[in-house]
């Protein structure tokens, strides 16, 4: 993706860095404007749209009844997809690159899924036979960068507002989905040696490196994705994962007010 | 699809959402919606979420389907997975194929292709929620978002659909409606011209009643026109604040 | 497709259209010769190969027993599907047009389908566990233009020629398919403001608009299809709608004799 | 694949439908079926229906796929949908790829591919009833489909199995012969110099069953070459008639 | 393929090929040096790995169960599938050809299920609902020629290593997969007229006809396969059934002290 | 991932394999083990059995896919469907897909990547046996195989994972270890440096237990890092073995 932008782009971006400045005026480690919208969609169990500066994102959920994995008998199945949809970019014109996608997917999902994000425990309905599966689909609408934080949060957020379709399955009420820990993933960028925080389009597409880091609402560090070709110091990723706990905390509070 | 135990029009000639038969739903239309898209709009009509945008016209790939004396009209038509009850897989299937297809045809007929030789102008639109009609509500988004775009166009498409439910004919079905109607006639219409650019029919039609069907779904695309106008100068009006507030910058 | 007709054939055509003619000599509004053969194939339930001209398909039925629709417990299941094989034509050696076979899968489909061609409800043998799944298999072997037809005919015949294989599924005594309409499609092409019918494969490739239209033995719209980049004006498809009933009638007539 | 409830042959010799142990089922052939095809056959053998077409000589496509110095045989063995007792999945399987290959390789044997470079020669055969055998009649099909499209070819393919069913050496395996014998050959074999371009074989046989079986296929080729010339010099003589017509036409 | 070796390597090996010399010295009909490694991979039931000269590869045998076929409710089922990863050759670098795996597999699987290698009858658990799968998978290493006496001598080995799981699926102790016969292929290709065995990677590059025998222990022919678009005259394919059963007996007697 | 019944650590501190928290599970590592391709390593890691080859620099393909100035390095990680206790079905899973992905990443860092515009470094690893950590014993014997291949490089890397079972932190999680245990953190690391080019993390840990996990595999790297060496450094001896070989042929 490097070569798609411009020689006297990048010695921009560079020069600007170097001084700690960055296109938009942000600060190195501050977030674009964040704003969250939740139960848009009706057909959906719980969903939300973020948009994080002028990328777009919309993360649907949908559950059903299914089988749960032999070795977890009692416990639902979350399934995650996201579908880099060729309206979000110019570039995607010929298919975006699929191991993008799949990579985005697979960090959303670890995040959730190793964050405990869902009480998956309270999603059984027979043992061994009758589960809620959890489906959750991520539609990227406007991309100006940083797919992982955009997705992360608007999971987050459409989990927090899913309601568990009971009735639908004449299985009783229904019940908000229960939510087991509130995880917040904050990625950073390294470019010419300086680490800043949510890079737009034209920022990712110069990055050297990159690293993602989800934690939760006691500080702990529940994931981690280092992505490109770049390296990171070991001290660097200590002072990610500290900035990510702070970030994490304005806006799981962010996220209390909206959903 | 008739059930004999579902009435889906009360004694008071009201349908069950309390529409009248000539009635649409709510119809609300944004352009301009999108960032990084040449053009785009975003549609609500009734329970429809629809979201398009267009790209172009720009050089084709791959190469060798460039059409060298005119533009290759391409859209494409997709479903979210969470845009109907039961999960939708993702990834295009039949029906999404033919809709993009008998869309794709119906656009081309109002861009001027022959201005640009070797390009596509694309045309994506994504279906967050869908309550019937989505073809509809696609094909009449598309069109705005193209305006949006630039594209140099002989006109506007406007498009809706009228059936047959209980006996009776109505305008643009509803979910319950079309799931338990007699006949379904999505249209595309070229509005000043009234010219047919997508017509589909299934169910069942006496020559009478496809005769009212289209009464009805003409007059309401020219209803759409309007909301679509609307749409336009509204995104017109806001880009030339931008405009003015630039100018503004400038001058100080 | 336009690209492939050279220029000289292409005006050749438009002055005998402008004059009402047609390159064999049809008038406008004239079907070719349709020759029907059912029963052909041992293997299947029912079958039909349709001749329009050198347009030249194959139709098959199979049947077996299946898990029906949710919301239709009681009802059978057609699956219908179209293969444009490479057999059939010069242009289709990179692989013919997916999209192509779809739209065409699909309008035939439609028209059976919401024409109540089979009586599906006659083929419930358990409800809510086991119906009969109506395979209905195209293939086109010439493609000498107007698929939607020679399709739609052969169809409607494989499926009048069809017995449900109850034996086989040790179900009793087999019967003949139940059929509760016979629908006719009939497909119009509008070139430089002329519409005529069936058209063959040059005049099909210089079609500004195409329109099928399929009509039942009452005289009742079933089903209508509206293709390519073209207009029709309103008036054209209320004559297309009545000529179309006309021909439906005879090639009805002809199809009793047949089947 | 032996059951020992079934016989297939009776205490007379004769098999099942009738036929003695070196009979064939009935075999037609008839050439130029098709109106677009460059070639074309249809063959009935027994209960088997299989047509063939043949496109080309013609540029190869993709290019990178081009031999610079000799065509390229490409045949397509494919089976519809309806031609076996329980319905096929459209689309390539496993099996049908195989047989492309061997019958790609098969008739490459015989046509003078260096004539023609950077092109392709296609075979289509489209197998529409099946029922044992029906590679050996593809590959009989498409010899004569290649004849007809007046592709340069050196001698004919002709092709037939033979095999062991309750001990016996048989030729030409029906449907029942096949699922419950012992043993099938399928050979293809350049007919005048009686060289083996194709040759398969499963099952059980000693060395000296395979000659007996080979000795059987071997004359029964022999057999089928005079059917195919047959339909080719019918096919000629219906071609010249209209040609003479065409004189006629042209003398007036 | 032929494209892809030099002019000058094409005339010095047929030069060889006519004095009835081969690249590495061996005489015509001559094997090159067989390894056999069994009971290499842990997770899988059995597994052998084989080089024949630098053809090497790794054959896995792993068993589940399921459902039998309808035509045979009482007899386990096998699966087989070939990778021609790209590890194994430079060629592959695009991905190997799809049909010359589909090839491999097909000939593969037919020497083991038409000779009666396994003995399936001894794999069914309840009949007509569980018999034993038996999926033999072969991947391709390194590949320097004749992948069918390589690939075909590696499953045989796999599955007289192979150990039906049983306890894994509470049915009882494990116990030695059920081997009927010893089937071994050989496998020769025609060169000018010239009949050699087990070709080099450069060999069967320029070799005319392939041809493929299969014997079981008897001396008893199992299977056959011709390939390429050379041809073989009848007393060829004599001879080379009569060398084959030489060798499989040699190979039988290898595989014997190995598995 | 925590399940209270099953014990990791005993009271001892032993792990149930035997291993004390800071103990790496058995490697071997072979280089040079295949002929067709450029560089190859065979590794065995505890149970863990992987085959690494390298290709290139070579012409990349498809051509569109090449960089103008540099080379482009292709990792692909691949399980073989008898790899793990329930077969894997063959092909690229998304698990797959993204290993490759980061592994590509990885070891582009320490390629020469400028001297070969235009080219791919192909680098293919098979996993015959897995048995918790390929992801590391992947990257560990691809770096091997690279050197052998020959491919310019300003380092190696070297990979190890450290984790969190029963509330301690431990080196190298074992199967088991990795099921049942609460947090895994794959590293790789440029040796020399000590930077890191590969770093995943999922579980549960705190800033303290992170500190910790980091400096077993930083240790751990840098002992892998030795028999990597030990490995090319074998077979650079037997490489010269050979060359001696050819010397004295050539004397004669």
């Amino acid at each position: 993706m490097k070569e798609l932008i411009s020689r006297i782009t990048k010695d921009y971006l560079f020069r600007l860095i170097k001084e700690g400045k960055r296109l938009d005026g942000r600060d190195l480690l501050e977030h674009r404007k964040l704003d969250i919208n939740t139960g848009w969609i009706g057909t959906a169990e719980g969903s939300a749209r973020v948009h994080l500066g002028d990328t777009d994102v919309i993360v649907g959920v949908k559950m059903s009844i299914g089988e749960p994995f032999p070795d977890t008998p009692d416990k639902g199945v979350m399934i995650t997809s996201a579908e880099l949809i060729p309206m979000a970019s110019p570039k995607y014109e010929a298919g975006p690159p699929r191991e993008d996608a799949t990579e985005l997917a697979r960090v959303v999902d670890r995040g959730i899924r190793e964050g405990h994000v869902i009480d998956t425990t309270k999603l059984c309905v027979t043992k061994g036979e009758k589960v809620w599966l959890v489906f959750l689909d991520m539609h990227i609408l406007d991309f100006d960068g940083n797919l992982f934080d955009a997705c992360g949060i608007a999971a987050m957020a459409a989990l927090m507002n899913s309601e568990v379709p009971a009735e639908t399955f004449d299985l009783g009420d229904n019940y908000k989905l229960p939510i087991g820990h509130v995880v917040i993933p904050t990625t950073f960028y390294k470019i010419k040696d300086q680490i800043m925080l949510d890079a737009r389009l034209e920022e990712e597409m110069i990055a050297d490196a990159r690293l993602t880091v989800g934690t939760n609402e006691k500080g702990e560090l529940v994931s981690m994705q280092k992505g490109l070709s770049g390296v990171f110091e070991y001290e660097d990723t200590i002072s990610c994962i500290e900035k990510s706990r702070e970030i994490g905390d304005k806006i799981r509070a962010l996220l209390k007010d909206k959903v | 699809m008739v059930d004999e135990d579902i009435k889906l029009i009360g004694k008071d000639g009201i349908r069950r959402d309390g529409r009248k038969f000539d009635e649409l739903r709510p119809i609300t239309i944004e352009a301009g919606v999108l960032k990084r898209a040449d053009g785009s709009a975003y549609l609500e009509w009734g329970e429809n979420k629809v979201l398009a945008a267009v790209y172009g016209p720009r050089e084709m790939h791959p190469r060798h389907a460039q059409n060298p004396s005119r533009a290759v009209v391409q859209a494409r038509y997709n479903m979210a997975a969470f845009s109907v009850p039961d999960r939708k897989r993702p990834g295009p299937d039949r029906r999404s194929v033919e809709i993009s297809k008998i869309m794709s045809e119906a656009l081309e007929e109002i861009i001027f292709v022959e201005q640009f030789p070797r390009s596509s102008v694309d045309v994506f639109v994504e279906v967050l929620e869908a309550s019937a009609g989505t073809r509809c509500a696609a094909l009449t988004a598309a069109s705005v978002a193209l305006a949006d775009a630039g594209i140099p166009m002989s006109d506007m498409i406007s498009s809706c659909a009228a059936g047959k439910i209980d006996g009776q004919i109505v305008l643009d079905l509803g979910k319950k409606e079309d799931n338990f109607g007699e006949a379904d006639v999505p249209l595309g219409m070229v509005t000043s011209s009234g010219k047919i650019t997508l017509l589909q029919m299934d169910g069942n039609l006496t020559l009478d009643e496809y005769k009212k069907v289209m009464e009805l779904a003409m007059n309401a695309c020219r209803e759409i026109y309007q909301i679509q106008r609307e749409a336009l100068k509204k995104r017109y009006s806001t880009s030339l604040e931008g405009y003015e507030d630039i100018e503004d910058t400038e001058e100080e």
